[in-house]
């Protein structure tokens, strides 16, 4: 066979390393900006870094060396996260920001699997990471359950929701699909708000977690330092996030990831080598409803509240735009995009009643000047260090 | 001591800047950012003061993610925040955890200050409750017996609704049908032609200007010949610019508070408004931010900027003199609100029903 | 060569008032290599379409190993050991070549859930034999294509891909194997390599215990005279002849309605 | 019931159903022509109105006032108006993005919707505020018992139908109609037939975007108000209508508008008086659960594409 | 008239050029052929005329008019037109409605009519079924219709790229008869074919492309006894 095995040992780490630090300490004056001028300053940066990148070939450098390293690459982005929340230990704020990027990351993991692989459409998002939070905020103040175990039935209950679409989902495609599940989440919305037996529009308030005794919403005292709560939901999150990723590169390198592509490419090729269609749509549709509504749970404890309007049609299309912007199909674009998408209209407070119209003008900029995404997909490759790259 | 010598003190403001009910955000974010202007240029002023406002969009999740903005920054003393009582409701207890004193000024769902215990909630605007006591009597007082009742379904319509069901029906009023409208719902005719066929004397309406203009515009489409009676929440000029002079005629509204247009105060408020030039106006609750910001601003200059020193001066207001007139904490640290201000359409204007054609006589509601 | 492997009785396939196969007997034998032959809109490649399910036959049956498979689900019909290739090739164009092929190979691959995400290193062993077999396929075919595995099949030539749509359909060692117009834009010499490189593959299967019998359909007298065995020409959707490519070359019919004489 | 009453929520639902139909025609037209769903549809409506409302307020402070120049002026200006527009987001938004995947087109016709939308808000003078729209026409009624025939109302419904036909012939009986299908399937072919391809995606997206700003007008003409918010909600609608239907086909997307309309008219009458426990405000979650079960019963819509795949 | 001229075109897609200094002449009232392996860049010639693709560097005349950079339609309306590789009928069009666009540039509607007729004549099959849609047609009868299509243009020059591909052999005589007779009538043809033997038959000149080069020229019957060709197509 003609295959080359051995040249993986011929790129380096280092640029690799260089590339997460350069991320990390970027996302850390990011989520510590205030000022105008400092959030303009780190806008500039990050483009005349980019355009160095490339001019340089640096990016194609850190691409050889993560594609290389992939669980290098892993590690990186786990210990950049760590590492950002640590030096933010006691910013609220900031250790916030980046739990809740880190908990949408996890509902477009599950999305991913559903645009990116399998193209089920998903335009409610939000309505499933919403049964998530609200089944915690049911459980949590009615049940003795554990806190842990609640997540998991926030996801199981986010899943089994969804499996109510389960039919006019397979039986519909494109547009057509992507009506039922608007209509979904508009239905859960309103019907939420009209209905009061969850709080009606006034929603519903929820404890905070608390597993075998460790209460997340108390302050962690280590000496004289106080350390914010919210750390204790980012180790969480990070957890679920980390996990999730793992198992979603893994679906996409294995058979699984390869029928779903085929069933999104052509159900009629799919159909003749037997794929079993609708056994893919449904896995993927159940598989990214159940994490959507994980996620939504601890996002639901964090928060402590819970009300109908945190779940419209507009923050489906958050989720959307995250999936898109990353990169369809390529879940190490989901972070950077979710970050870009979340933390974004927060730094751009300042410019108050103006920033959605910004906003929304750059994502235009973005969607026209990288049309594939921030990190377009690449071929896949099974097992890291095969010859496919 | 010259000012740029003086020490610099931040308080947040917090409501929806953007989105549908961005108009009254905007509008308080003004008046409070009024309030500090006026203060700074103050020479007497202990502290500059800055302004952090910020966007809550009305929606819940955004609303705790910038309460904990502001509250977990500790140079920020105190806040002016709030004009959806769900986001009100889901920011309270980060207030709290973080101890940061704050006045809603816009909110009016109850809970937000009977619904806990914590001290650093306070609320300068009445609640529903006590605008649709008033409403209640004053109307069967008029003698209107029917009602149809239309409202929204995010909480404050929907709030609003059971309140003023359960005084109506004390005071003798009878209702004969309700409707809840979705809060972007443009097309009311199906619901306006039912309430056509249940013909009734007053139709009440718990909801925001945009959907009470589209409503009452309708029921003069379709012929719906009855009383037209709003809350708090129509009660901006907008609503009589958007019906035109003659549609507009002698609705009513009912907010709470003087009458902050009759107020030696209240003028001052408008001059002033009028001289900063703001692109929008004040709307109903900007005279309440105005007087929350104040509020916040005399106990810093008073007990020095320190939360919860700030905190239990907030607390021990009594008969504090503001634009909206006196305000008195209770143990809820709810405005013991002396006064329900009732409004009328007349011109094109809103005018205190005492004051009006109507209060005096000269015109009659529809229907008298 | 006698025994029946796939028989289609009555077949009869509408589209609203087009009748594209009309009360069609037709059998195929084991091991053969049979020539489906026909005018434009004959009925041959709506004749693949229903006995692979995707289409629903209006009237009439067909039976596979003397089990009727006729509206059976497409999914079943390829369990059952029928692989096809497309007129139009439909490949995944962003999939890699290796990709493409794989997925003909599904009844054999472990679909588990757990088996997947974390029987890694069993799941590494099934991807190397599929690897191997795939590359073996596709060295027959262009041993060029070898080095281009994992390239996305978009980057290939319109003849690369039909190659790769035939490996395809070769991976999972099917029974009956339904070739429509594989040569197709192939110039002369192409279409004799592809055609011998089938039979290489298919005599490999053989020594190995896997017999394959394989319909052709084809334009290219050349290559039906080469490697039918046996030919079926059809004509609105019904059989017109039927016998040894010499045969029916020389039947007075064919000639008219498909040949045209000179 | 009487039977006056039944004419009004008849009549109700026609106008409704006709605004939604002449909002999913839009729909249809540019997924007809490159395969988009263009979600600033809704919004490219709203500031139609707002072209139109400007119009109006331009017209009285130069002392122009008879209503029908007026009208005419007002309905010139903001379809005009709105057809440049809609080739401009032809030019700079759709045909930079034509081969990027489709999402792509709706996430970033999404925030151009956005966009409109903000800018109407912040820009137009005092634009987060409902706004009266002038009566421009003639406001006679017939009174038959509790029914209410307005003149305005029954013109407005001609129009729409005038509209929605014109653009059907357009689309099916004309040369330019046969170049905009086949711009539609095929890009490059449509070339080779020698049709100036960009001029015909710039052309239809005019005159989806001057459809759309007529549907504005008329709306704004029948409610007598607007706002800024108007786009959002009738965009969402209009989609569900056009896709109900049957995407890429008009009389579907004519069918669905009226049949959406239909579903709220029921749920907010018929549906409280039949369940008496179920107020009206269910009616939005009863019309998008029977659209779920429409589609699961017709996943191709009601009136189905004719098929063109085969294998 | 209708005289192509090529000279020295450069064309490529991404990266690699795919026509690398093609010059090649079509003179008027001839049929000349394009021959080459698959790959060899035929289809991108054709794209480089259209202006689909334009090339890099070289320049194309059309009549002695420039037409290098001009837009596709531009191109069509000065007398081209193009029977394309992979027929690329419109699938969700009848057999009727792809025809009219084949005449898009023709609004005499008699015209249009005459050549309908003609069509017909040729494609009986295309007539029986004028209400059908094209993308459920069987793959040769797609042929049919993309090549009528090309025939209802009557332009002056007629590019075919593979026209025979998926059709039945009696079909295949008729379409290099069809050719004959359309460059009788006096219309320019540039054909490319794998069909090499028919090809030549009715061919008056012709190149062999190689790899994006031209490897070969001449007439018809100096092509049939050329090595290259030989070696490439006869084994
Ligand atoms: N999905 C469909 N809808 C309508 N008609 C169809 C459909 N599929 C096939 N037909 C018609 O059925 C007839 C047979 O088509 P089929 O594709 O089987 O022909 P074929 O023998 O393969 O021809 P070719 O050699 O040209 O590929 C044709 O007339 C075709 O137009
Ligand atoms: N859109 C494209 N993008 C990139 N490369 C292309 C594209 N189209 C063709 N190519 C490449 O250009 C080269 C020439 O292709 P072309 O289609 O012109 O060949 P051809 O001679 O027409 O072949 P065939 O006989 O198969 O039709 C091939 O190597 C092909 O891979
Ligand atoms: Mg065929
Ligand atoms: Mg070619």
């Amino acid at each position: 066979m003609s295959m080359q095995n051995s040249n993986s040992s011929a790129a380096p780490s280092w640029p690799l390393l260089t590339g997460v630090s350069v991320v990390g300490v970027y996302a850390h004056f990011l989520l510590h900006a205030e000022s105008q001028i400092a959030v303009l300053g780190l806008a500039v940066g990050a483009i005349l870094l980019l355009i160095a990148f490339s001019r340089f070939g640096w990016t194609a450098r850190v691409a050889t060396s993560a594609a290389t390293y992939p669980k290098l690459l892993g590690a990186g982005a786990v210990a950049a996260v760590v590492l950002v929340a640590a030096v933010s230990y006691e910013m609220h704020f900031a250790l916030l920001m980046l739990t809740t990027v880190l908990l949408y990351s996890t509902v477009c993991l599950g999305l991913n699997i559903q645009f990116g692989y399998s193209g089920v459409v998903n335009f409610a998002g939000a309505a499933f990471f919403g049964i998530g939070s609200y089944t915690a905020a049911v459980l949590a103040s009615h049940s003795p359950l554990p806190h842990l175990l609640i997540v998991a039935l926030a996801g199981l209950v986010a899943a089994l929701l969804g499996s109510l679409l389960i039919l006019p989902v397979l039986r519909t495609r494109g547009h057509y699909a992507a009506l039922i599940t608007i209509a979904f989440g508009i239905l859960f919305k309103t019907f939420l708000e009209v209905n009061d037996a969850l709080g009606g529009p006034q929603g519903l308030k929820i404890p905070g977690m608390e597993i075998l005794g460790w209460k997340f919403n108390d302050n962690i005292a280590i000496g004289d330092h106080e350390l914010s709560f919210y750390l204790n939901y980012l180790v969480l999150s990070l957890a679920l996030c980390a996990v999730t990723f793992v198992l979603v590169r893994r679906l996409e390198r294995s058979w699984m990831g390869l029928s779903m592509d085929v069933v999104r490419l052509d159900e009629t090729a799919a159909a003749t080598f037997g794929v079993d269609i609708a056994r893919w749509k449904i896995t993927a549709f159940t598989l990214g409803n159940g994490l959507a509504g994980m996620a939504g749970a601890i996002y639901g404890m964090m928060t402590g509240f819970v009300a109908p309007n945190n779940f419209t049609f507009g923050d489906s299309l958050i989720l959307v735009s995250i999936v898109i912007l990353g990169g369809i199909g390529n879940p190490w674009g989901i972070l950077p995009a979710a970050a870009i998408v979340l933390i974004l209209p927060e730094k751009l407070q300042f410019i108050q009643e103006y920033r959605f119209l910004l906003y929304a003008l750059l994502v235009i900029l973005i969607l026209l000047f990288r049309p594939d995404g921030l990190l377009p997909r690449k071929i896949r490759n099974y097992f890291p260090g095969d010859a496919g790259r | 001591t010259p000012a740029s010598a003086r020490d610099t003190v931040k308080i947040a403001f917090i409501g929806p800047l953007t989105g549908g009910v961005s108009v009254n955000g905007i509008g308080g974010r003004n008046s409070t950012d009024l309030a500090v202007r006026l203060r700074n240029a103050d020479p007497k002023s202990k502290y500059r003061y800055e302004l952090v406002s910020l966007d809550d969009e009305c929606k819940p999740n955004v609303g705790v993610q910038v309460a904990t903005k502001a509250a977990s920054d500790n140079s920020i003393i105190a806040g002016v925040t709030h004009y959806c009582s769900a986001v009100a409701m889901g920011t309270v207890d980060v207030y709290h955890k973080f101890g940061m004193p704050v006045i809603v000024w816009g909110a009016v769902l109850p809970e937000i200050t009977y619904g806990n215990n914590h001290k650093e909630i306070h609320r300068v605007n009445g609640t529903m409750v006590n605008q649709n006591e008033v409403a209640a009597k004053f109307m069967t007082s008029q003698g209107y017996r029917k009602w149809a009742i239309i409202h929204d379904t995010t909480d404050y319509g929907k709030g609003h609704n059971k309140y003023f069901s359960e005084y109506l029906t004390k005071s003798g009023g009878q209702i004969l049908g309700t409707f809840g409208v979705t809060a972007d719902q443009q097309d009311f005719t199906s619901e306006l032609t039912k309430i056509k066929e249940l013909k009734p004397e007053v139709i009440f309406f718990g909801g925001l200007t945009p959907l009470g203009v589209r409503i009452r515009t309708q029921m003069d489409k379709l012929g719906v010949k009855a009383q037209f009676e709003g809350t708090s929440g129509i009660k901006s000029d907008a609503f009589a610019e958007g019906l035109g002079k003659d549609l507009a005629e002698g609705s009513l509204s009912f907010i709470e508070g003087a009458p902050w247009e009759k107020l030696p105060g209240g003028l001052v408020f408008t001059g002033k408004y009028a001289q900063q030039k703001y692109a929008e106006a004040p709307e109903a609750y900007g005279p309440f931010a105005f007087a929350a910001a104040n509020m916040i601003l005399d106990a810093i200059e008073k007990v020095g900027p320190n939360r919860k020193k700030v905190r239990d001066e907030l607390n021990n207001a009594k008969n504090v003199d503001t634009i909206i007139g006196k305000v008195t904490f209770d143990d809820h640290r709810q405005n013991i609100v002396p006064l329900i201000t009732k409004y009328v359409v007349q011109d094109g204007k809103w005018v205190v029903w005492e004051d009006s054609e109507y209060g005096k006589g000269k015109r009659k509601l529809m229907g008298r | 060569m006698s025994t029946i492997l796939l028989e289609a009785r009555g077949l009869t396939m509408r589209f609203g008032g087009v009748t594209a196969l009309d009360a069609l007997n037709l059998a195929v034998h084991k091991d053969e290599v049979l020539g489906l032959i026909g005018p434009n809109g004959s009925g041959k490649t709506t004749f693949f379409n229903v006995v692979t399910g995707l289409y629903a036959a209006s009237a009439g049956s067909v039976d596979f190993e003397g089990r009727e498979i006729t509206r059976r689900a497409a999914q079943e019909i390829y369990r059952a050991g029928i692989t096809r290739t497309f007129q139009r090739s439909r490949l995944c164009l962003p999939l890699t070549v290796f990709d493409n092929i794989a997925i003909g190979n599904y009844q054999h691959l472990q679909h588990g859930l757990l088996f997947n995400l974390f029987r890694r290193q069993a799941l590494k062993r099934q991807y190397q034999e599929n690897l191997e077999e795939a590359c073996r396929l596709l060295a027959t075919f262009n041993d060029k294509l070898v080095d281009r595995l994992f390239d996305p099949v978009s980057a290939l030539t319109m003849i690369d891909r039909r190659r790769v749509e035939i490996c395809r359909a070769l991976i999972s060692r099917p029974r009956l194997l339904l070739l429509d117009e594989p040569s197709a834009g192939m110039t002369h010499d192409e279409t004799h390599e592809l055609m011998s490189d089938i039979l290489q593959v298919r005599q490999r299967l053989r020594e190995a215990g896997n017999s394959v019998t394989i319909v052709i359909i084809e334009h290219e007298m050349n290559v039906i005279d080469r490697v039918t065995d046996r030919c079926v020409v059809l004509n609105y959707g019904e059989k017109i002849a039927e016998g040894t490519y010499a045969q029916i070359a020389a039947d007075a019919e064919v000639q008219r309605a498909y040949l045209g004489s000179d | 019931m009487d039977l006056g009453l039944l004419g009004q929520y008849l009549l109700n639902g026609l106008m409704l159903g006709m605004i939604y139909a002449m909002v999913a025609v839009g729909f249809t037209l540019f997924f007809g022509v490159l395969d988009v769903i263009k979600f600033s549809h809704g919004d490219v409506l709203m500031v139609g109105t707002f072209a139109g409302l400007a119009t109006y307020l331009g017209l009285e402070s130069v002392g122009i006032d008879s209503p029908w120049l007026q009208l005419l002026l007002v309905v010139l200006v903001s379809v005009s108006a709105m057809a440049v527009l809609g080739a401009l987001i032809a030019k700079f938004l759709i045909l930079p993005l034509k081969d990027a995947p489709p999402l792509n087109t709706l996430l970033a016709t999404l925030m151009l919707g956005s966009v409109l939308r903000e800018s109407v808000r912040l820009f137009y003078p005092n634009g987060s505020n409902p706004k009266p729209f002038p009566r421009l026409l003639p406001t006679d009624e017939w009174s038959l018992g509790t029914l209410t025939l307005r003149v305005d109302n029954l013109i407005l419904l001609a129009a729409g139908v005038a509209a929605i036909v014109g653009v059907h012939l357009l689309i099916t009986r004309t040369k330019l109609g046969l170049a905009i299908r086949a711009v539609a399937q095929d890009g490059e072919t449509a070339r080779i037939m020698g049709i100036n391809f960009e001029w015909i995606v710039l052309l239809t997206f005019g005159l989806g975007s001057g459809l759309a700003a007529l549907a504005g007008v008329m709306n704004g003409l029948y409610y007598n108000e607007t706002n800024f918010g108007i786009g959002l909600l009738l965009g969402v609608i209009g989609f569900s209508a056009a896709i109900l239907g049957g995407l890429g086909n008009v009389y579907g997307a004519i069918l669905g508008g009226f049949i959406f309309a239909g579903l709220q008219t029921l749920g907010s009458v018929a549906l409280p008086a039949v369940l008496p426990s179920v107020p009206s405000a269910y009616k939005d979650v009863f019309a998008f659960t029977a659209v779920i079960v429409i589609m699961a019963w017709k996943p191709t819509g009601l009136i189905a594409e004719k098929s063109s795949e085969r294998v | 008239m209708a005289h192509l001229v090529i000279e020295n075109i450069t064309t490529a897609y991404d990266k690699a050029d795919v026509l690398q200094d093609v010059s090649l002449e079509v003179e008027p009232g001839k049929i000349t052929c394009i021959l080459g392996s698959n790959g060899s860049g035929k289809s991108t010639l054709i794209r480089s005329i259209l202006g689909l693709t334009p090339p890099r560097r070289g320049r194309i005349l059309f009549d002695g008019q420039p037409i290098t950079h001009l837009a596709t339609h531009r191109i069509i309306a000065s007398g081209i037109a193009c029977i394309p590789e992979g027929r690329k009928v419109f699938p969700k069009m009848s057999v009727a409605e792809n025809l009219r666009l084949g005449a898009y540039q023709e609004s005499d509607q008699a015209v249009v009519a005459r050549r309908l007729d003609q069509v017909h004549e040729i494609f009986p099959r295309l007539k029986e079924r004028t209400g059908q849609f094209a993308g459920t047609m069987s793959g040769g009868e797609q042929a049919m219709v993309s090549i009528g299509r090309g025939l209802m243009a009557a332009p002056k020059l007629l590019i075919i790229d593979e026209p025979s591909l998926g059709l039945s052999p009696l079909y295949v005589k008729e379409n290099f008869n069809v050719i004959r007779r359309i460059n009788e009538l006096g219309i320019t043809v540039l054909l490319v074919e794998q069909n090499v033997h028919q090809t030549l038959a009715i061919a008056h000149a012709g190149y062999v492309l190689l790899q994006g080069r031209v490897v070969a020229r001449g007439s018809a019957a100096e092509l049939a006894d050329n090595e290259e060709v030989h070696a490439a197509y006869f084994g």
